[in-house]
């Protein structure tokens, strides 16, 4: 099979998911006729029709509402938010309904659902296209919330998210949908919700990162390794909740160091739950503080601003020999 | 052509029983004895249970709750044309419409009591559990309407309730537009008991009704005396035989009223004048009903004695189960908060079962 | 009584041209020479901005917009009845209103271009920026309106505009609930051009008409054929003066057609046929206001002639304006987070410059 | 003056602030005649009349998005949200507006509003009336979060906010709002929003803690400094964000131990955020992990299996304990 980018590879677990399961549909604004406005669900309606790929009206907590509906009944909907920015106007919904169901009805009702979201900056889109606010999902009690890197990991994950039996927001680093390829296997490829991956195995220090800082995380960190000869131990966070806080502390735990990189803004966000966590419980095995490379606490700005506003590259590298250094 | 009127609409108003009893013989729905009883002990069950649920929260054996004193047409009217195979999905002050789908009232006292237990229905299926954020479950009505219809389930329909405040939020307007565009099998039906906790119905909307709010997403409308079980069950009972025929949604408004407080905790006479309150006294559901059964000789004061004391002996007894003591694990919800385990989860729940071995030492300390 | 017809209600349509350019004499708006003559410059710049744009669009000169080619007369009709002091809220397709508002097109290039200082109008007042959440704007037109009334502001009105598409968000059915409620001064003109991105009208909603959405506020309302810019001036004043008369909202739907794609990053192939383009383009705003204009003798080639040129020598040297860079510090995103200064936004101030400074030893290296 | 309930001090600082400021007005669900449902706006609607207490329709996101309209024409609109737990229906309108409009229009526009909302639980009321979701506001840049603690802050902290120039979100610990009086002088008090207050001195261990934790925490620390005759120093942070972080740091860098006590849900909330801070800035002074006494990261129960489900003194306690003897 040739080398897919990300949504390619979405678009793949999506078919596969369908095939598979009847009671899986997707819905959501332009995802039927149009393909979505980023292709993701290229040829789905023509492979399972509109009753399966449903063109909704333009209204966020209406698509979440109705899937919550869907899945009482036993589907499994896995429905869009056209960009993450609009995702809080079914903030209601999903604080309220898609997340509590299972507690408050003692199990007999669920919402197995998929809400899947472009997010991130970086594409020089316009107010709202542009910010990463996963930190609002994670901290929710009963929020699932997957991030991929890539697309094999993409399309293992959504496989996942869509078979896991709750309520899993599923965001999608937009940057990275066309950005590179990878080799995806034809065949079923499923990875656990809840579990990090080491991409790279290291002694000197730990760098835990996702979705679209992961490729510029590798490249500042071998760009460090090569320079400095430091043996730097990657960890792709992909489950930002449930947090697979065991591997990240393991790491600690062994190389002494941390870096953070993460897009989004730094005041309460997923950077600080991790520091949080190794404070709790990897305390004493630091040689340095954890480093947090993030954006900023600020109003992301247009986007012939933006750049600056992001983690780069050689920003990362700089906290990386900061920390070797502490 | 330049200018000229395009499009017409109008709101009719139904009702069957005047409020005298006297019943329309054109409008008067076919029922069987045994149905017309059905629904009136629902009504009289919904009455008494609001009433002992009064008198436990006043004796601090029950939470705060929603008394549906006046409104118990409204709510089991439509019950009475609900199938097994229909989804309900109530808001908070429909009782009558939860005891006559079978849900022990045991069950709804656990709800105001506190307790998840109140939401779990046995041997009562496609049933959800009461909706607290106002309007919020309109959506989901819009959901399942269009499972049931995908999935071939002829026949199934979807009856929801809310109310008149409830149509202000967006989600009403996102649900209704939904399920109108889906054409989805689904029976929308407002109680429009005048107030939203003390916002009158003048500072919910100017429209001169609620119905005409289904216009504007092309659904048929109607509104109904709320008061009148006849014309309650026979326009949800239409309504849902459209929706089951594949015509899609309807949109009902009953004009009802809630004679009580908006909830245990409210003190009405802040922002009502009792004079209101008396008027709608006079237009009581179960007296009317009542009267109905009486010009048909279904009914009579013996009956109705007996009846009062086979609910209040229900009643009774469920209100010993709710006192039960509940036996669960303690960290249940530790369990309840996603369908697969975590370790952060599993470390919490050990903070947790520590600590309340501590608090309990300390408390038998 | 048991059955009656209890609301009638019902959706009027507007038109004073007619497709040919013919006037409905009953119904002209009395129109000094040059408001007509302000009227069409208005609808021309914006035809030849959005044309503009498209070209620097595709020449990398400019980011992703919305064109709004063939919606002119909806956008700029209701303008030639705004006053200063009114207040604007607009969406994002309504080019030939912030034009005719006064907003230099340099600053409608530095938004879509991705700077701040597009939403900065100088000398322009009560405008509000680009709304980019659908439908989001709408609560916020109606707070204006209730502030104005507040403040005893007489003669001042807010008009907000908005698409097909955001009739389905929660947030008009908020917005316009709780302008009616009010008797706020606020006029909601919803272009309905038939699509929202790929979504066709009859996706989005099942109604008649997107005007009888109004009804549901018990608003007055009115389809007005969009593409006529006469009907859309006289609508807008009408119901601006109402609204300054303190006789509270109106809802107009202008019946329009949006001739483009949905923005530079759209393909409309992939879900709309050709055919129906066709036929909207033979309603061009434009064309039928010049024959209009020709019918009185107020226009000829020529006059047309000198229009476009002059126009377009505007639209040259707000190009150039917007062009030439803009000199501000790097950092001015931290001083305007929040009108406070507070110490962690100093100190990743701090970091933001010490990285700049890295970063651009790093490019000089 | 006699001492004050917090419901009375609120009280006194909306009337002071209507009474100053003809362009201050409130608006919500039941604030009018009804005087809300907590009688929070008791007497308003009296002394100011309908057009200054405005009984809204029902509808969160539409009360923002009208408050915003308010506050862009240069009023200054304090709008409730009747309970924390209805808010999220107006995320939209304030991640998308009430926080931006300053950064989106370079300060030609802002939003002077305050969004005053009862959170938090221990009170025995339904679902959605116990949560704490701080957090979720404070993530976003430009937002201003504040949660008083007692009466007399809660009246300095409001008239504050209501005079900010930007959108606050003003958080009240429904569970103190008549637990306790305080002496309220008659006179204005403001206190500065930014700023956390240390309401006990000590050079042992540090207490941050905040809202209706506030209480429970001082009892905590005098039973802990009277049994064992530790010196504790306890701050109430007031303000979340932005969160005065200078002082959490002063008193830890004293210290080199330290407790947060939050009854939010701990995954990504307000206490990951401090020990981030902490690990950022003071790292080297710790003598001890800081310690999280939180809630737990599940659906908050109903109210029957509620208590144990918040931090008790006794809890708190063990934690400042378990931090004094690492
Ligand atoms: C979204 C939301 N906002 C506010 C509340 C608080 N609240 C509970 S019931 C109620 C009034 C509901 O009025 P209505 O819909 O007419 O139903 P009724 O109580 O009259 O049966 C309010 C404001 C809530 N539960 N949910
Ligand atoms: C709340 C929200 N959801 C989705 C989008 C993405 N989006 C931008 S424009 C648009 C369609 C808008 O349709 P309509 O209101 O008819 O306006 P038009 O584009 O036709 O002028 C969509 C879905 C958005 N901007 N805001
Ligand atoms: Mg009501
Ligand atoms: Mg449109």
């Amino acid at each position: 099979m040739p080398k897919m980018t990300m949504v390619q590879a979405i678009n793949l677990a999506l078919h596969q998911e369908m095939s598979r399961d009847e009671s899986v549909l997707v819905l959501g604004q332009d995802v039927g006729v149009n393909e979505g406005v980023f292709r993701v669900t290229a040829g789905l309606s023509e492979a399972f029709g509109e009753s399966r790929v449903i063109d909704t009206p333009l209204a966020e907590s209406g698509i979440l509402g109705t899937s919550i509906g869907m899945a009482l009944a036993g589907l499994r909907p896995v429905c869009e938010m056209q960009f993450s920015g609009f995702s809080y106007l079914m903030m209601g919904q999903f604080e309220g309904h898609a997340t509590r169901f299972r507690t408050r009805t003692m199990g007999t009702y669920t919402c197995p659902l998929v809400v899947r979201m472009p997010y991130g900056g970086g594409v020089r889109a316009l107010e709202h296209h542009s910010e990463s606010r996963e930190a609002l999902y994670a901290h929710l009690p009963g929020a699932k919330v997957v991030i991929p890197s890539g697309p094999r990991n993409a399309r293992a994950l959504l496989v996942a998210a869509i078979r896991d039996p709750d309520a899993v927001v599923f965001m999608e680093p937009k940057r990275s949908y066309r950005a590179f390829r990878e080799h995806v296997p034809e065949q079923e490829e499923v990875m656990p919700l809840g579990k990090a991956q080491i991409v790279q195995e290291g002694t000197d220090l730990t760098i835990v990162s996702w979705g679209a800082m992961m490729r510029m995380t590798l490249d500042a960190a071998s760009l460090v390794a090569s320079q400095r000869g430091a043996s730097i131990e990657v960890i792709d966070l992909l489950s930002i909740s449930p947090m697979d806080v065991s591997t990240i502390i393991g790491s600690v735990k062994k190389t002494g160091r941390c870096v953070i990189v993460q897009e989004a803004p730094r005041f309460v966000s997923i950077s600080s739950e991790i520091v949080a966590q190794i404070n709790d419980k990897a305390l004493l095995y630091l040689e340095a503080p954890v480093k947090r490379v993030t954006g900023y606490d600020v109003v992301t700005p247009y986007f012939s601003r933006e750049t600056p506003y992001f983690p780069s590259p050689r920003l990362i590298q700089r906290g990386i020999e900061q920390t070797l250094d502490f | 052509m330049p200018i000229r009127d395009k499009h017409e609409f109008k709101v009719s108003f139904l009702q069957v029983l005047d409020e005298d009893g006297r019943v329309d013989k054109q409008l008067e729905p076919d029922l069987s004895r045994d149905q017309l009883l059905e629904l009136y002990r629902g009504m009289v069950l919904a009455r008494e249970a609001d009433q002992r649920m009064l008198r436990l929260q006043r004796q601090g054996r029950l939470g705060t709750f929603s008394p549906s004193t006046g409104q118990e047409a409204a709510a089991c009217g439509p019950l009475l044309a609900l199938g097994k195979a229909d989804w309900l999905v109530p808001a908070f002050r429909e009782l009558g419409a939860l005891l006559m789908r079978g849900v022990p009232f045991n069950r709804v006292l656990r709800f105001w009591g506190g307790w998840e237990e109140g939401n779990v229905f046995p041997g009562v299926d496609r049933t959800l559990p009461i909706a607290v954020i106002v309007g919020s479950q309109i959506p989901h009505a819009a959901g399942l309407g269009y499972a049931v219809r995908h999935r071939g389930e002829k026949d199934t329909a979807v009856l929801t309730f809310f109310g008149d405040g409830a149509t202000s939020e967006g989600d009403f307007h996102e649900g209704m537009n939904f399920a109108a565009v889906w054409k989805a099998p689904v029976v929308f039906i407002c109680q429009n008991n005048q107030w939203a906790i003390s916002t009158p119905l003048n500072k919910q909307t100017v429209s001169e009704s609620i119905a005409q709010k289904g216009l504007a997403y092309g659904m048929p409308v109607l509104q109904v005396d709320g008061n009148d079980a006849l014309a309650m069950y026979r326009a949800a009972k239409e309504a849902l035989d459209r929706a089951r025929a594949g015509d899609g949604p309807t949109f009902i408004e009953a004009i009802t009223y809630r004679l009580m407080m908006h909830t245990t905790a409210d003190d009405p006479s802040k922002y009502r004048a009792e004079g209101e309150v008396d008027q709608w006294e006079r237009r009581d559901p179960l007296v009317r009903f009542r009267k109905y059964l009486g010009s048909k000789r279904l009914w009579n004061a013996q009956k109705e004695e007996q009846l009062r004391v086979e609910v209040k002996q229900y009643i009774d007894d469920q209100v010993k189960e709710y006192e039960t003591p509940i036996d669960v694990k303690p960290d249940i919800i530790f369990d309840l908060v996603r369908g697969i385990a975590h370790e952060l989860i599993e470390e919490q729940r050990a903070e947790f079962l520590h600590r309340l071995n501590d608090e309990n030492e300390d408390a038998d300390a």
